[in-house]
């Protein structure tokens, strides 16, 4: 306290004086003076200690949940759910909750960088001229098609914006990737849409509406597609005024928290879920009565159970449950979709849907809804468009890459060779706001705002009836000196000139937005409308988006389903070893949580691990290898081996092993890197029919290393497991 | 049996029949006084090697640890949820069981005139005072704010706000607070004719340094009487509050809605712990003085050991009476998280504790201490007594971290292990030795106006064929 | 009789009481002058007397007192606004780091002197809307230059006045009371 | 002072004030309550030893066991544990110094930071294991404390924390309404869990209203109160489901 | 009594007996018992020298000390909790616990009555006192120590009658700091 206020000579006697002041108020005021700095000029909607909301729109994943921002004196202090938008109605998941750490997080990209070796840790502060002069002259000095954009699944305007800009220059039409998209292989649901019903789109499963809900490896409560609003329609399977408590059946080898959630967990062998879906749909037709529909006539339960595992009793009580009921929903998706015959699996548990004849009805499949000014369903790249894009860049066809939102380094396959393949490219930029394994590979990192403090929308592509496009607004001013990617590629395309800056004929990345959004002005049935763009525009940031009133879902055209063949093919399964390798998304930290440090604090929904990775291992297999919890095991694919500690896990196949996916960085930030490993390194280059990465179509060998590592979990192993409690 | 050939082989000779451990071998007072002086004055490097030693693990151990954990937080310390009290309220819990011996022998002992208490009554009074010490720092260690531990204390303030009484650790401050003043007093007024008596023969500071605790005290009359009416006040009314203080300690637990602590036996339970470990501990202080210091030999016989040996196995048997108490109780109650936690006791990890607490503090004491040559063999008691203060520090090491592993919510049971609560405890350790090594050689160890009080009212008269001893009325 | 006083207050033990005595006088002594401590060092001399006396309500420039938890510091625009139509502003030594801080567009850095510890959850609107004046626990600003702190804002004094205001009110006592008012 | 007090005594049916119905059988276990509750309430994450350890500071957890073993294994319904804000709470008479007390306007238990000396006698009396320790100064690097709720002390170490009920939004609802001069209607403001849960399985309201939407759901027949047996008057409701 | 001369002597006895026989003899020769101290290193009791009962005030002041420490206990437990100007509940216990203010009532109690015990011990001996006193340090080897302390006629006399009882040394008593 003493030497702000005075340095007269009783200040020793007055330290004395505080020192009893503390101790007889209990450190009371007169013990601290601190400095603050009031606003120059107070926005006149705020007032000292008064916190003002902003709406806009969650960035942690693709999915486009509205937000409203608590703010106070300019910082965020709190997300929460944005009421009025359909798709999430004002919930939020942990992520979404925990995007403030990503905001305020210490470990973000300050300036724009140049690199000074690809890999090194030594860099050079840009200024932000410069680092525009440097991607004019990328666009310039190079041609057209030598150029191309790798983004991420978010935010949809970016990808507008360089999707306009390359379809005006002639550049590389930007390549979209996100890990999410992959482990939800999303290209082979819109390819088995596609091959069924006629049109590539995603299919929405209406599980509140449901009254039996049959999910084969979709952990829509987890990551899957849009769990807040998945969560939302199981919630209401559940606990719904106007009907029973609907009932839920997982198949799946690992059980996920979705699958804890169900009333019967079915372990099926890896592979056989086509042929567990043809044989319930044959089944469920043979309870139904009539002519057995071609689709399911060549199966056999009885291989179906021998082949899966599964007792043909169960199988039959099942097929009897989905048939008993005229509100049954089959739902594929997950680790079944992402085998070698993930495409026929999804065909498969997609023609079930055909038993209760749900296609368009309440409880049944739909295709998502668009969202306004969306012609039609973009899914983002699968994994062999991918292994394209990196076959062009070891062809040095591509000079520059520029990169956004997305971290192919840590979220592809090593077997997929991107790094390798960088080597080729002579200039890659990074616009990543977070210092990822990407950005140490790249030359330059400029980095673009944290989603709070960006303009933007986000279309959302499943999860609402209502077609909805989230808008985005900053909620507080840019904390570092970063700036919006789109504003630095209107400003580099104008310096290009020519071509460029015919193609992005815009002030900046709020001019572009009320270009693209002009045409929502008038629409009919919109929630807003606006007479000027301005107030339109002020509107769009006010409700955090744009929607549609009603209902837009498409019905899919299912006539011919149960006519066609389905094949009952089991996947293959690549690599020598004696277990199935099922990876899955870590519900908690996703593709990119792992920076922020309360994200590694929550505890794994099922296994309660924190800020770790772990391998789940069936307790008779662990027996048998004499394995232990907190064991480190080596675990050896055909493309690549890991040390990972085992959490002894009663709910997986004991043939099969599962592992998270979300840590093992090794750049992102203080709470990321050098933090557990990083599954994808096991995945080799195998693909489904759809292009979709067979993720879960490994098998793998596993070598004790007498190591320990303690897991750090929130559950008591001698509470949940009677570990450690002594014998009985 | 021996006891009866002995009467006849030395029927004649006196000498023999003496009941040593009333040392009815008067030396001259003079004498007497010079062999304190002496013990008092002599050390040897030994002794200084040890002291430095301990000094230098009493400021590691205790201050330095103490202050890393202050400006770092309990983290440093092993207590986690659920086990929130660790080694902290062990060693508490401990220490003031060591303290209670003092009492027991000094207070206990003498209004039931048990005569053989006089040469150690000092030794286990040093004991009382300074375990309450240890016992405070480890409570004060084990506290999150340690620096707002005033408000604790009731005074008016300006919040408005007393202490809540309706807490058990309210009720063990102010019983604690006590005890220790109480005992710190009760080991003071003895101790004034004897500071007096090192007075007359000292020179330099420690004739300043006598002269001043001895408050000048000359040995009138009146100072006699106001001393001895005090003595007897204090002999009688301390023997509640030492009561007092472990019931409440034990109520800590007791009083809490937690399985296996929510008993009604633990009072007593605790108070006989205290005792055990207790005289175990005196024991092992005896048998140390009377190895190390010099003329102790006179003053602590081996009849003394026997003496104590025959309560140490009372009391031993009084304890395993309250531990089966309460566990036939807990056992019967058949709530599913106590018999969760007693089979946690003996089949969890830290089951071998359990085991080795029963031999410690029952087995061992009943196999050794019902022989009169073994009880009265110092090296055999020391050892037992060391025994009996592991038991007993397992005792606690049960009650409190391990049982408060288990509780009515197996999602959040966990494992204590400590931390920096080891070089602590070894800390308050070192320090009472540190403390006692200090006093042993700064204040007469040996009570000697008692011992010769207690010679002249003994005396050897002879019924018939047979000497026996009697003693006056002199109190 | 005094004479045994004195001899006994010459024995160490009386000296110790004597220090203890002295110590704690000293104590008061020192806690009475850091009551009364002087304001801190201000970057602008702002005189409170000046402004009352032209006539600004308090609320003018801490509006956020009427509708908030923080009455707030006004933002140098508003001083500004204001100021700059006054010919001193231009000239005065005193203003000079206001026309400074506005020119150069940095926020001048007041040192707030009403304070409460960061564990005391104050709530203006709530005072001044149950009829508190700003001068009840802020003092009379039309006598004070530079702000101070007329009173040790501690949990004595803001009890005694919630006490007081709810007379008998049992259930506003009850309110007003509870530690879960102001600490959480 | 000589301020009269007429002694309030609570008898043994007092209904709490506010309380909170928690649906296990919706609830997913997927911790946005958990993280939620960490953003409103400042809550320090503790990193992974100390996590591991037992230290974590959720003041909310999602706790789920197992039943039966492979293939018929089943996860248990999620059950989120927080403080069940008893009604006759074993944490407060413990306490030496009046840090954990019972809040007679809000018929909360208040733990108010800046009286906790940390003796932790509170958190080994709860039968619910909910409170957390402040066991060390938790690190928040620059830039993090601008996230901060400043409705919200923030704890140091050696202080017992514990959930709230978000008393800071309770408090700010009231004067709101105050201001207003209207009653808090139910449903205006919730907790930071209740708000974030994307399944709605938490619903938060006046439990002393019987028209209020906890009430209504409270009144449904298979509510369990945990460990209701020990006297302590838990105010958070459970279903199970099923 | 002015003019009387004061007799100031210190004699010390070998044993308890002889001392004894001195206080007898001076008795018989007029020295009043008010006049005569005993010093000695071991407690003996009035009885054993035939003196008058000694007066101690102990006893009442520990008395007096415990009812002290039971108004403080009261205080704590009866009356503080009346003086918050608001409520404070703890669980559904009362404002004034009954047992919990047993036991304050006990420990105060205690506390008070063993404080003025010994607080009593100084008060009624004058500790402590470091000016110089009359004394022997021989007391402690056993010796007993009688000084006679009066305004007296026959010094003498006085002399004569402890040395006849045995006194081994007979001496002016002069105060020295111990």
């Amino acid at each position: 306290m003493s030497e702000k206020f005075s340095r007269r000579d009783f200040l020793k006697l007055a330290g004395v004086g505080a020192a009893t002041t503390a101790v007889l108020t209990g450190c009371g005021p007169a013990s601290r003076y601190v400095k603050r700095e009031p606003y120059m000029q107070m926005p006149e909607y705020n007032y000292n200690g008064q916190s003002t909301y902003y709406a806009t729109t969650c960035r942690e994943c693709a999915a486009g949940c509205g937000l409203i921002v608590r703010t106070v004196q300019g910082r965020a202090i709190k997300t929460e759910g944005n009421v009025n938008n359909p798709l999430n109605l004002g919930k939020t998941c942990a992520r979404g909750q925990a995007t403030l750490h990503g905001l305020y997080n210490p470990d973000r990209v300050m300036d724009p960088l140049k690199r000074n070796s690809r890999g090194g840790e030594s860099t050079e502060v840009m200024d932000w001229e410069a680092a525009i002069q440097v991607v004019a002259d990328a666009l310039k000095n190079n041609k057209p098609e030598e150029i191309a954009f790798l983004m991420g699944m978010a935010p949809d305007h970016l990808f507008d914006l360089a999707t306009d800009f390359a379809n005006a220059t002639g550049i590389n039409a930007p390549v979209r990737f996100g890990a999410l998209g992959m482990f939800e292989a999303r290209a082979t649901l819109s390819k088995a849409s596609e091959n069924l019903f006629g049109e590539a789109s995603l299919p929405f499963f209406d599980v509140g509406g449901a009254q039996v809900v049959f999910s084969f490896g979709a952990n829509f409560l987890e990551t899957w597609l849009s769990p807040v609003s998945y969560t939302r329609g199981f919630a209401s399977l559940r606990e719904s005024k106007t009907k029973q408590r609907g009932t839920f059946v997982q198949f799946e080898s690992r059980m996920s928290q979705t699958g804890g959630k169900a009333d019967e967990w079915i372990p099926l062998r890896p592979g056989s879920e086509a042929l567990v879906a043809l044989a319930i749909g044959r089944l469920a037709s043979e309870s139904r009565g009539g002519p057995m529909p071609r689709a399911f006539s060549s199966v056999d339960p009885l291989e179906a159970a021998s082949k899966s595992g599964i007792k043909l009793e169960t199988l039959e009580h099942l097929a009897e449950m989905f048939a008993g009921s005229n509100n049954a929903l089959a739902i594929p998706g997950g680790a079944a979709l992402g085998q070698s015959n993930g495409l026929a699996v999804a065909e498969a548990v997609l023609a079930l849907n055909a038993i209760s004849d749900n296609f368009g009805k309440p409880g049944g499949v739909y295709f998502s809804a668009l969202a306004p000014n969306q012609a039609e369903y973009q899914g983002p790249a699968s994994a062999k468009e991918m292994v394209e894009l990196i076959q062009k860049m070891f062809d040095g066809k591509i000079k520059v890459l520029f990169v956004h939102g997305v971290n192919p380094l840590f979220e592809l396959p090593t077997s997929l060779e991107f790094g390798g393949a960088s080597k080729y490219v002579s200039q890659i930029i990074s616009f990543a706001t977070f210092p990822d394994e990407t950005v140490r590979e790249a030359d330059y990192v400029f980095p673009d705002h944290h989603g709070l403090e960006s303009w933007g929308y986000q279309r959302v592509t499943t999860g609402s009836a209502q077609p909805v496009l989230s808008g985005a607004q900053p909620v507080v001013s840019p904390y570092y000196n970063t700036r919006a990617t789109a504003d630095v590629l209107i400003a580099a395309a104008q310096l290009a000139g020519g071509i460029f800056a015919e193609a992005l004929p815009f002030k900046d990345e709020v001019e572009f937005l009320q270009s693209k959004a002009a045409s929502l002005m008038n629409a009919a049935d919109g929630s807003i409308s606006a007479a000027d763009i301005n107030t339109f525009m002020a509107y769009f940031q006010q409700h955090g988006g744009y929607w549609k009133l009603s209902d837009a879902r498409g019905i899919p055209n299912a006539v011919d389903v149960l006519n066609r063949n389905f094949s009952a093919e089991e996947a293959q399964f690549e690599g020598e070893g004696e277990f199935f390798f099922v990876p899955f998304v870590s519900p908690t930290l996703a593709e990119a949580g792992a920076n922020k440090p309360w994200l590694q604090e929550l505890p794994d929904p099922t296994t309660t691990v924190m800020w770790n990775t772990w391998v789940e291992m069936n307790p008779e297999t662990a027996h048998e290898l004499g394995i232990e919890n907190d064991d480190v095991v080596k675990i050896i694919s055909e493309a690549g081996e890991l040390e990972v500690p085992v959490y002894v896990y009663p709910a997986i196949r004991p043939d099969t092993i599962a592992m998270p996916f979300g840590q093992g960085h090794t750049a992102y930030g203080r709470y990321a890197e050098q933090r557990g490993v990083n599954p994808a390194d096991l995945l080799g280059q195998h693909f489904n029919e759809a292009g979709d990465l067979a993720f879960a179509g490994m098998k793998v060998k596993i070598e004790k290393t007498g190591k320990k590592q303690p897991l750090s979990r929130l559950e008591s192993m001698m509470g949940v497991y009677g570990i450690g409690l002594g014998e009985e | 049996m021996a006891e009866k050939k002995n009467h006849a082989e030395h029927a004649h000779g006196e000498e023999h029949l003496r009941k040593k451990h009333l040392m009815l071998d008067p030396l001259p007072r003079g004498q007497m006084n010079a062999m304190v002086m002496e013990s008092m004055h002599t050390t040897s490097w030994k002794f200084w090697a040890v002291f430095g030693l301990l000094a230098a693990i009493t400021a590691y151990g205790l201050f330095y640890s103490w202050g890393v954990m202050i400006a770092e937080g309990l983290g440093v310390a092993g207590v986690n949820r659920p086990a929130y009290w660790g080694i902290f309220l062990v060693n508490t819990v401990f220490w003031i069981g060591i303290s209670h011996a003092g009492t027991f022998i000094s207070a206990i002992l003498r209004v039931f005139k048990a005569e053989f208490r006089r040469p150690f009554t000092r030794a286990a009074e040093l004991m009382t005072t300074f375990g309450l010490v240890q016992a405070g720092f480890s409570i004060f260690m084990h506290m999150g704010r340690v620096w707002l531990s005033y408000w604790l204390m009731p005074y008016p303030n300006q919040r408005m706000l007393w202490p809540n009484l309706h807490s058990p650790l309210s009720w063990d401050l102010l019983a604690i607070t006590t005890y220790l003043l109480s005992s710190t007093m009760y080991l003071f007024l003895p101790l004034i004719p004897d500071v007096a008596m090192a007075r007359d023969r000292s020179t330099g500071w420690r004739k300043t340094f006598y002269k001043i605790l001895a408050l000048g005290f000359r040995g009138t009359e009146g100072e006699w009487t106001h001393l001895r009416n005090a003595m007897n006040i204090f002999a009688w009314a301390i023997i509640p509050v030492m009561f007092s203080v472990h019931t409440i300690v034990s109520w800590d637990f007791a009083a809490a809605t937690r399985p296996g602590w929510n008993s009604t036996i633990f009072g007593p339970y605790f108070v006989v712990g205290a005792l055990h470990s207790g005289m175990g501990a005196v024991i092992m202080v005896l048998a140390i003085v009377r190895g190390t210091m010099k003329n102790m030999k006179y003053f602590i016989r081996p009849e003394h050991f026997e003496a104590i040996g025959k309560l140490m196995l009372i009391i031993s048997m009084t304890w395993a009476y309250f531990f089966f108490n309460d566990y036939m109780v807990q056992w019967y109650g058949g709530d599913k998280w106590t018999k969760q936690l007693l089979h946690f006791h003996e089949a969890g990890p830290m089951g071998w504790m359990w085991f080795v607490m029963l031999i410690f503090n029952v087995a061992i004491p009943w196999a050794v201490l019902w022989n009169r040559k073994w009880r009265s063999t110092p090296w055999i008691v020391f050892t037992v007594g060391l025994l009996i203060n592991v038991g007993m520090w397992f005792e606690r090491y049960i009650i409190i971290p391990i049982s408060l592993s288990i509780n009515r919510m197996p999602f959040t049971w966990r494992l204590y292990q400590p931390g920096i609560e080891i070089p602590l405890g070894i800390g308050t350790l070192a320090f009472f030795i540190l403390l006692y090594m200090a006093a042993s050689r700064l204040i007469p160890l040996i009570p000697v106006w008692e011992v010769q009080e207690g010679q002249m009212a003994h005396e050897l008269k002879k019924y018939g064929r047979e000497t026996v001893v009697t003693v006056s009325e002199l109190e | 009789m005094f004479k045994r006083l004195f001899d006994w207050l010459i024995q160490p033990l009386g000296l110790i009481a004597v220090g203890i005595a002295v110590l704690a006088v000293f104590s008061l002594a020192a806690y009475g002058i850091n009551y009364t401590q002087q304001p801190p060092e201000q970057p602008i001399q702002f005189p409170h007397k000046t402004h009352a006396a032209f006539g600004v309500q308090c609320l003018y420039c801490h509006p956020g007192a009427a509708k908030g938890p923080s009455a707030g510091i006004p933002a140098q625009a508003k001083c500004w606004a204001c100021h700059q139509q006054i010919a001193k502003t231009q000239t005065s030594v005193l203003l000079a780091p206001l026309k400074q801080a506005v020119e150069s567009g940095t926020p001048i850095e007041w040192v707030p002197v009403a304070m409460v510890p960061d564990f005391v959850q104050f709530n203006h609107r709530a005072h001044v809307a149950a009829g508190q004046n700003c001068e009840n626990c802020h003092g009379d600003m039309t006598k004070v230059t530079v702000a101070q702190n007329p009173q040790v804002f501690n949990m004595g004094w803001c009890l005694n006045c919630h006490v007081k205001s709810a007379g008998d009110d049992q259930e506003k006592l009850v309110k007003l009371s509870d530690c879960g008012t102001c600490h959480y | 002072m000589d301020i009269k007090i007429s002694e309030v005594k609570l008898s043994e049916e007092q209904a709490g004030k506010w309380g909170l119905v928690i649906d296990q059988d919706i609830c997913t276990g997927c911790q946005a309550c958990v993280a939620a509750c960490a953003m409103e309430n400042n809550l320090s994450f503790v990193g992974e030893e100390d996590s591991g350890y037992g230290r974590s500071m959720h003041w909310i957890r999602i706790e789920r066991f197992w039943e039966g073993e492979y293939p018929e294994v089943k996860m248990t319904p999620n059950q989120p544990m927080m403080c069940q804000q008893c009604g006759s709470a074993p944490c407060e008479p413990v306490c030496p110094v009046f840090a954990t007390v019972h809040s007679e306007a809000e018929q909360l238990n208040l733990q108010v930071y800046n009286r906790c000396v940390g003796t932790r006698y509170c958190a080994n009396n709860c039968p619910y294991q909910v409170r957390s320790f402040n066991w060390r100064d938790y690190e928040r690097p620059e830039p993090l404390p601008n996230q901060l709720n400043p409705d919200v002390t923030v704890r140091r170490r050696g202080v017992m924390e514990k959930c709230t009920f978000c008393i800071q939004r309770i408090h700010q609802a009231q004067d709101q309404a105050k201001a207003e001069g209207r009653e808090v209607v139910d449903g205006e403001f919730t907790t930071a869990c209740a708000q974030a849960c994307p399944a709605s399985a938490i619903i938060f309201g006046r439990v002393d209203d019987p028209e209020s939407l906890v009430s209504q759901l409270g009144r449904r027949s298979h509510g369990v109160k945990h460990l209701e047996e020990l006297g302590t008057l838990p105010n958070v409701t459970y279903f199970k489901g099923g | 009594m002015t003019e009387s001369k004061i007799v100031d002597l210190l004699a010390v006895f070998p044993d308890l007996e002889p001392a004894a026989d001195a206080i007898e003899h001076l008795r018989s020769i007029g020295v009043h018992d008010g006049c005569m101290n005993v010093i000695s290193g071991i407690p003996v009791t009035e009885a054993m020298l035939g003196r008058p009962s000694q007066w101690t005030n102990v006893p009442r002041i520990a008395l007096g000390g415990a009812l002290l420490g039971f108004g403080a206990g009261f205080f704590l437990a009866f009356v503080a909790p009346y003086l918050y100007p608001y409520p404070i509940q703890v669980s559904t216990q009362s404002y004034v616990p009954g047992p919990p203010a047993v036991v304050v009532l006990f420990e105060l109690t205690m506390l008070g009555m063993l404080l003025s015990t010994f607080l009593g011990v100084f008060l009624d001996s004058f500790f402590p006192n470091y000016r110089p006193m009359k004394y022997v340090p021989e007391v402690s080897d056993g010796k007993i120590a009688i000084l006679v302390e009066c305004p007296y006629g026959d010094e003498m006399k006085i002399i004569d009658a402890l040395k006849k009882s045995g006194a081994e040394s007979v001496r002016p008593a002069e105060a020295q700091h111990l």
